[in-house]
């Protein structure tokens, strides 16, 4: 007789399904229909597809800015109306509504913004991913790190070695592929220092984390200030690298010149983020680094390295961040300035974790940051007139909403943060 | 008293570092002669929130400073405040070094600064964009920037082929809006002169509404975005009020392939920063360096007595002035002319760059 | 001597080295080190006598030695006791009262950080707490009239509140939604750091009466000034005296009362404290407005210490110098008030640090040095070469005595 | 393959937990490591496994001395190992987890997952395991996660395999179908260590058995020797393993469950629409086989897990929906199962974990205070009354033994004035004085006319202490019967049969 176990061997019980999602759905509904659409005003809003330089160029699109509020305010309220049939019949509400949903009231909000004006669909989206780098390559060496349990609070300080040493030796050497190898090889040393201060020193890793932070702004604050400040036309005048134009796929309408009409660092984030997945996923070296940082001692048992493979991920993930940090300023705008990685570190960290640590998730969270950035400077720009302050807080906000409404309770690799000793 | 030079420093750490391999083995000097004798004044600065190296107004009052040290021989000292935590330790560690002149940069510091002035009768102080509270031995240094602005802005609107200029500051503060509020009716004032339409953007006087980074973070991506933004709304001519921005700027030219220039704020930037040089029209210069140098010379050398009378810097006195033209699209000449009337005309009350 | 007693001089040397204060101390002192090290790289007469160095190469020692002197005797001054002034025992004292006002929102912030470390909680939002509790300060104390006395409690205990409602709110997000409270506080701080200069910006909320367009509020009315502790002659104010009663009070619910305990016991293992009938969300949403409120606190400071207008940079860094306090101070009460003090003397110094021509970042540099070296015993036993911990004779007599049980 | 370990000595501090052990392990051999928890068994495997550096000794296979710098050197000269607590990634799937450390791989080091798969059904088609490859480890119950644990080992052509406590999680027919299992693998030339204390197994499987007790090999016996004989081997005294109870005096109800269902976390009946009753001066066992709900009736029985419908009456008292403080106020003490994640704060004093679930009034605290007096005194009190061997009150509960960390919960847990006492694997890891004391005070409990409900996969223990045996299985109870059925019975009650 055998008693074989398998999974589901309990009968299933009724599943209560959270009504979050849906409730926080028919709160966007309610104010797109109410205030972009009900009170909106009738001015026309212009979308602009494509430049007018683009190859296939897109006919300009015109519509009243509320009619727009309308017609998606009736489409979010069926969809949350779905949402709650679903949550009612005890099934999840997909992920794919969610986006629909986000993506829809995205639109009404830009329509609303722009009443009278245009919306530049390129640009906007251009600059979102350009913003967006950084901060998803900071996540990426977060996830990295974090996957093989070493918290990685020390993002910014990576950021902030890449971008200062891009920067500095990129014009020191007047050139910028060694400004590059510079910012990738200065932060891999400090994710060193964070990998073995937390792995041989068994440092509580969120300690050095913040102290790796403090340091790197007091060390490139103070050579900014005693040095790039006074020589600025030989040690922080890099330049940036040249706009590269990927032929055929940068005439996509839309989507091609906001994808392949960048910089080298973004073509590189464009091929890191699929690359860890990857690694990560479908590799040897990706299952034992999951290995290590879900049940370090296991991974032990059957004969991984947990020091070494800790060691090696947290120091390549610094070479991205360091990527990232040259993005800020060989890959945007040239020069290095005091603190110019302004906490974007943190976001990164925040992303990380909004994004499941996940390469993919991630790097859609980090572009909603750059997106919520952009639509700052832009909402601005077309519609003075909202206080600037409270235009800042938007992508917060977003973030917090997200975080509570849609993510909530997320699951880390189970020894994040853990050390590792061995007996 | 040590004579503090820290500015010379230009190559610093890591080239002191390599200049410790290389040059070591260098002969010994014989003792060195001082070119200019030193003089028993000690002047001191404490600057606002961020360091001397601003390329702003902090490091214009350093300037002056070290040109004092320099040329007349006076001693210097200062410190830098992180927070305004820092305003007042700051002043009190110079009323304990006996300083002779307590200068301290920025609006922010005119509480502190005043309170120290009113505690130490017997010491000196200067306020840069602040005022005094009836303390006599305070004495404000202001400036006119909506005067220069004006020019700016009317040269910009000349110089633009498409007619629309740009501008935008790090925080909406009085101190950055004077700048974009003279640049603003500078521009129109060429539009109504020529009977062309010119439009500005990034700031409007009427409903002070406008575009702002929301920090002084140099060179932020978000200083670039604005700036593109600007670009891609056909502006040719940028006005960025908010410290270093011009690798931002510059960068957002290059990107968008557009033969766009800007304006510099405070220094001249073609000067100080020769590397941004083939991107400047000319700057709005605020210029406190000679102030400060004034200042000092007129007590420490001259000998004359300090007063608390206020020191207002505009074109008419030089304060404030635009910076030699460089890369002008038109007839240098005759803009030159023209700018010459209109500073001829602020300063006699003709016109007013305010509106 | 007899042997017997020199090795048990040599034991009790040995216990007196790995100790962990004495591994402060070091950690200090090689943090000073670090420090020093910028300093002489950083000083022109060291460059310059370093380019003749193979010649004469006294000069560059004695300039190194002497810019290590100038500096850290600066660092006394401004932080202790100026000894070039004692003419004027006013001028001279000051430093020390200086280092205290300077440490007091330090001490109560990492407070409020150390709290949510010994509950398990990572607070990195004590900027924007701080920032909420300086809003309903200001507007207590700039808009409000209250009789003298009354208003500046009210205005205190709004601080406290204010700050400690955000916290709440962060354990209470994270209690119901599962939301991690690393996200959740950076955010608050950005959101509270832009709501605070909306308020300052504003006419009818906080702009300071007849002021421009720069976000600015106006001085605490006089009712609601933390009054000075040591006369006009001295800035030090009351908030000093709030800091040490955070510090009792710390100690007092962190060791002794039943709700610390119920939140070292969660931040220690939640799941047996779930298991105990302790209701742990509920726990982390108390911990994070205990937190927070610690933190407010050091908002009060901010907001009521000051005689003039405040502007958005009021918090000063305040909520993340606090984690590292909290960290140096190994979050137990007295760790973290002499980490504040320390920290507080570090700010105090910098002036005439400055003055001696020395860049403020090397105190920067010099306390994450510390912190880290306190962070890694190993290695700094290493440098010194210190004997490891002994493991004392209680874990050898718990063997003797297990082993005898077992075979009785 | 033949194993020989000389004079292995592995130190931690200043306490040996191996003492210069001598161990020959012939080829195709199953040999058993018989001795108390805490005797330095596993120790000694993990020095033989490369997780641990002995500090002297050598380790010598078919004759050739070898150092093993980490697991993967003993794993690569043959030496596969099952733990005690699986060393498997719970999120990863079972084919992952067999292949980790020795992964088939494609170009670019790509995972050739196919191959994986295919090595799982191969090995366990070979031993009737029934494995899924595809299935993610943390929804099999504890028994398939054994197995795989079984195939990781074979997977890797384990030539000495070591099987540390392998039987705690299985019913007695698996135990059976593992002791085929091994012999099996002995015949096939495999070197089997058994490591256990369960004197019954070692009986029936083993060739030869090592005793060794406080880190010393104490002697060699024959599975001819008997049990008693074992047993004072192995404490080193003589042991009485019979627990010792009166025919029970039923009282009132105590706890009446009715018809209560209970849902796990991944939304499955976990409880299925369980009903029994405890009496006062009862103690009723739980048994069955690790994961068929018993753990989840616990904590729904404290208030821990939330219950989807039926009832829980403490005698007349409704606790269905109390709060964990509710019922801990209702008079229920609750060993759990699983004491370092639930029973115990490691960092805090042995003081502060007898006050655990106690802090919110008299004796403890006195308002918002700790009463710090009454604590101590109570403290020492319990440490005596529960012979708790430690150098003090103040010692931090992690760094005790097992049984005192046991023997801190229990004390905790009985000192109060109890309407009921639900304790889940009281001894679990436990050595056997202890399991003596905690069983003995069970039975104290019970006669003190008090409901006690026991949760038990041993079936000695479930059989010593019980006066009715409730057999759970899939989340259904199976059958209640009297204590004096036969392991056969139990075996099948608890493989789904009913009685």
């Amino acid at each position: 007789m055998k008693t074989e176990v398998t999974p589901g061997m309990f009968s299933q019980a009724e599943i209560a399904v959270s009504k979050k999602t849906p409730i926080v759905m028919a709160g966007f509904t309610a104010i797109v229909l109410v205030f972009f659409g009900i009170l909106g005003t009738g001015d026309v809003v212009v979308w602009q597809f494509t430049k007018p330089d683009d190859t296939f160029a897109l006919p300009d699109f015109t519509v009243a800015s509320n009619t727009i509020g309308l017609i998606i305010g009736v489409v979010l309220a069926a969809i949350t109306a779905y949402a709650f049939v679903l949550v009612s019949q005890k099934k999840h509400p997909a992920l794919w509504l969610s986006l629909v949903f986000g993506l829809l009231a995205v639109i009404a909000l830009l329509s609303w913004l722009a009443a009278g004006n245009k919306v530049q669909f390129a640009f906007i989206l251009s600059n979102a991913i350009v913003l967006a780098i950084p901060i998803a390559l900071g996540a990426m060496a977060g996830i990295m790190s974090e996957r093989v349990g070493v918290v990685n609070i020390a993002i910014e300080g990576q950021l902030l070695t890449g971008a200062f040493l891009a920067a500095v030796v990129g014009s020191l050497t007047d050139n910028l592929w060694v400004g590059l190898l510079a910012a990738m090889v200065g932060a891999a040393l400090l994710s060193m220092v964070l990998a073995t201060f937390s792995i041989k020193f068994l440092v509580d890793q969120i300690i050095v984390g913040v102290v790796l932070n403090v340091l790197v702004l007091g060390v490139t604050n103070f050579l900014y200030s005693q040095w790039l400040a006074n020589d600025g036309k030989n040690a922080n005048f890099p330049g940036t690298f040249p706009i590269i134009e990927i032929p055929v796929l940068s005439e996509i309408p839309i989507l091609g010149p906001a994808l392949f009409e960048n910089r080298i660092t973004t073509y590189l984030a464009f091929l890191i983020i699929p690359a860890l997945w990857f690694f990560l996923f479908k590799t040897k070296l990706g299952l034992r680094a999951r290995a290590v940082g879900e049940h370090p001692l296991a991974a032990d048992t059957v004969g991984i390295n947990v020091a070494r493979t800790r060691f090696w991920w947290v120091t390549i993930g610094g070479m991205v961040a360091g990527l990232g940090g040259a993005a800020l300023t060989i890959g945007s705008v040239g020069a290095f300035g005091r603190d110019m990685s302004g906490g974007q570190g943190f976001i990164a960290l925040a992303v990380v974790i909004l994004g499941r640590w996940h390469p993919f998730s991630a790097g859609a969270a980090a572009l909603l940051f750059g997106f919520a950035i952009i639509l700052r400077i832009w909402a601005n720009q077309v519609s003075p007139g909202i206080p600037t302050d409270f235009i800042t807080m938007v992508p917060y906000v977003v973030t917090l909403i997200a975080v509570v409404g849609f993510v909530g309770r997320v699951r880390a690799p189970a020894a994040d943060g853990q050390p590792y000793i061995k007996g | 008293m040590k004579t503090s030079t820290k500015r010379a420093l230009s190559g610093l750490a890591m080239t002191g570092a390599a200049a410790l391999v290389l040059a070591g083995c260098a002969a010994a000097p014989a003792p060195e002669e001082t070119e200019v004798p030193e003089v028993d004044y000690l002047a001191c600065a404490v600057s606002d929130e961020g360091s001397w190296n601003d390329k702003s107004f902090n490091q214009s009052v350093y300037e002056g400073l070290e040109k004092a040290n320099a040329e007349l021989g006076v001693q210097i000292s200062d410190a830098e405040s992180a927070s305004p935590d820092d305003f007042a330790p700051n002043l009190q560690a110079m009323i304990d070094a006996s300083c002779d002149v307590t200068i301290a940069v920025g609006f922010n510091l005119v509480a502190a600064v005043n309170e120290a002035a009113a505690a130490n009768p017997e010491a000196n102080f200067v306020t840069v964009d602040g005022w005094s509270e009836g303390n006599a031995n305070l004495k404000p240094i202001n400036y006119a920037m909506n005067q220069s602005s004006y020019l700016a802005g009317y040269l910009a609107a000349a110089h633009s082929t498409t007619k629309v200029v740009g501008t935008y500051g790090g925080m909406q503060i009085p101190a950055v809006t004077d700048f974009m509020t003279g640049f603003y009716y500078g521009a129109m004032a060429w539009g109504a002169d020529n009977g062309t339409d010119v439009t500005v953007v990034g700031w409007d006087p009427a409903t002070e509404k406008g575009d702002f980074i929301g920090d002084f973070t140099p060179n932020s991506g978000t200083s670039k975005s604005i700036a593109a933004g600007q670009l891609a709304a056909d502006a040719d001519v940028i006005f960025p009020v908010g410290g270093d921005q011009f690798g931002a700027v510059s960068e957002a030219i290059t990107e968008a392939g557009v033969a766009a220039v800007m304006i510099g704020v405070d220094k001249d930037i073609s000067v100080t920063s020769p590397e941004y040089s083939q991107w400047m029209l000319t700057s709005v210069e605020k210029r406190m360096t000679n102030a400060v140098f004034d200042i000092i010379k007129d007590i420490a050398i001259d000998g004359n007595a300090f007063n608390g009378d206020t020191y207002l810097g505009t074109l008419e006195n030089g304060g404030t002035a635009l910076s030699p033209i460089t890369n002008f699209s038109g007839d240098q000449a005759a803009i030159e002319a023209k700018l010459q009337e209109l500073t001829d005309g602020i300063i006699a009350g003709d016109i007013n760059p305010l509106g | 001597m007899s042997t017997e007693t020199e090795n048990r001089f040599q034991t009790a040397l040995k216990e007196i080295f790995s100790t962990s204060a004495t591994r402060t101390v070091l950690s200090v002192f090689l943090g000073f080190v670090v420090g020093a090290i910028f300093m002489v790289f950083s000083n022109e007469d060291v460059l310059k006598a370093a380019q003749y160095f193979t010649a004469r190469p006294m000069d560059t020692i004695a300039a190194s030695w002497s810019a290590i002197a100038d500096g850290y005797s600066a660092l006394f001054r401004g932080a202790i006791y100026n000894y070039e002034r004692a003419d004027d025992p006013v001028a001279a004292f000051r430093p020390i009262t200086e280092t205290l006002r300077f440490a007091a929102p330090l001490i109560a912030a990492g407070l409020g950080i150390a709290l949510g470390f010994r509950v398990g909680l990572f607070n990195i939002g004590g900027n924007g707490q701080l920032m909420f509790g300086v809003l309903w300060a200001t507007w207590i104390s700039t808009r409000v009239e209250l009789p003298f006395g009354i208003h500046l409690v009210v205005a205190i205990l709004m601080a406290i509140l204010g700050a400690a409602l955000l916290g709440a709110l962060v354990g209470f997000l994270k209690a119901r939604t599962g939301a991690h409270e690393v996200i959740v506080t950076i955010m608050l701080n950005y959101i509270a750091a832009n709501l605070l200069t909306y308020f300052f910006r504003e006419e009818s909320l906080l702009r300071e009466t007849g002021g421009g367009g720069t976000p600015k509020s106006d001085a605490p009315a006089i009712t609601a000034q933390l009054p000075k502790l040591l006369g006009e002659d001295y800035t030090l104010h009351l908030g000093f005296a709030l800091a040490i009663i955070a510090v009792v009070v710390y100690w007092w619910l962190m060791e002794r009362s039943t709700i610390g305990y119920r939140f070292r016991m969660v931040g220690h293992n939640p799941h047996a404290a779930r298991t105990a009938g302790i209701n742990v969300e509920r726990t982390y949403m108390y911990a994070m407005a205990a937190s927070a409120a610690f933190v407010g606190i050091a908002a009060a400071n901010q907001a009521l210490g000051a005689t003039s207008g405040l502007s958005p940079s009021v918090d000063a860094g305040i909520g993340f110098d606090g984690i590292t306090v909290a960290l140096l101070g190994g979050s137990t009460a007295p760790g973290v008030l002499m980490a504040g003090l320390l920290f507080g003397a570090f700010k105090a110094g910098s002036a005439p640090m400055q003055v001696m021509g020395l860049s403020p970042e090397v105190l920067g540099i010099v306390q994450g040095s510390i912190v880290l070296f306190i962070a890694a015993p190993p290695l700094v036993r290493a440098i010194f070469r210190l004997p490891k911990p002994q493991k004392t004779t209680v874990l050898k007599d718990l063997v003797k005595r297990s082993s005898k049980g077992e075979e009785k | 393959m033949k194993l020989e370990l000389r004079g292995i000595t592995k130190r931690f501090g200043s306490l040996t937990a191996n003492d210069s052990i001598n161990l020959v392990v012939e080829s195709g051999e199953i040999h058993s490591l018989l001795g108390e928890n805490g005797a330095g068994k596993s120790t000694l495997m993990n020095v033989l496994y490369g997780l641990y550096t002995a500090d002297e000794g050598e380790i010598l296979l078919d004759g050739v001395a070898h150092k093993f710098s980490g697991p993967g050197d003993a794993m690569a000269a043959g030496i596969g190992m099952v733990h005690q607590h699986f060393m498997l990634i719970p999120v990863f799937t079972v084919a992952e987890n067999v292949v980790l450390g020795n992964e088939p791989t494609g170009a670019l080091g790509t995972l050739n997952l196919d191959v994986a798969r295919a090595r799982v059904r191969e090995i366990s088609d070979r031993f009737g395991f029934d494995i899924d490859p595809d299935a993610l480890v943390e929804d099999l119950p504890v028994g398939a996660q054994q197995r795989v644990e079984i195939i990781k080992a074979l997977a890797r052509d384990a030539k000495v395999l070591v099987l540390d406590e392998p039987t705690a999680v299985l019913t007695p027919q698996e135990t059976d179908e593992l002791m085929e299992i091994m012999r099996g693998l002995a015949k096939s030339g495999t070197s089997i260590v058994f490591i256990t204390h369960k004197l019954r197994e070692v009986q029936a499987v083993a060739d030869t058995i090592t005793v060794i007790r406080l880190g010393k090999v104490v002697g060699e016996a024959k599975p001819t020797e008997s049990a008693a004989d074992l047993a004072s081997m192995m404490v080193g005294r003589a042991v009485d393993l019979e627990v010792h109870k009166n025919a029970p005096v039923l009282g009132d109800k105590g706890l009446t469950v009715t018809n209560l269902t209970v849902v796990g976390d991944r939304h499955d009946k976990v409880v299925d629409d369980v009903s029994f009753t405890v009496h006062g001066g009862e103690v009723l066992a739980i048994a069955g086989v690790q994961g068929n709900g018993q753990t989840e009736l616990a904590e729904a029985l404290v208030g821990l897990r939330g219950v989807s419908s039926g009832t829980i009456h403490l005698g007349e008292l409704d606790i269905t929906a109390s709060s964990v403080r509710e019922v801990i106020d209702a008079g229920v003490g609750y060993v759990p199962e699983d004491r370092k994640k639930d029973g115990l704060v490691a960092e805090f004093s042995i003081a502060e974990n007898l006050m655990l679930n106690k802090s919110f009034g008299a004796p403890f605290a006195k308002g918002a205070l700790i009463d710090f007096a009454n604590r101590d005194r109570i403290a020492d009190e319990l440490i005596e009354e529960y012979d708790i061997r430690t150098p003090g009150r103040d010692t931090p509960a992690g760094k005790l033994s097992g049984g005192n960390q046991q023997k801190v919960v229990v004390a905790r847990e009985l000192s109060r004035d109890l309407n009921l006492f639900i304790a889940s694997q009281p001894t679990r890891g436990v050595d056997v004085g202890s399991i003596e004391f905690i069983h003995e005070r069970i039975i104290q409990t019970r006669d003190a006319g008090k409901p006690v409900v026991i949760i038990s996969t041993e079936l000695d223990e479930v059989a010593g202490l019980a006066d009715r045996i409730a057999v759970m299985y899939r989340g259904r109870i199976v059958g209640i019967v009297d204590a004096t059925t036969s392991r056969e019975t139990l075996g099948q009650m608890m493989a789904g049969v009913s009685a």
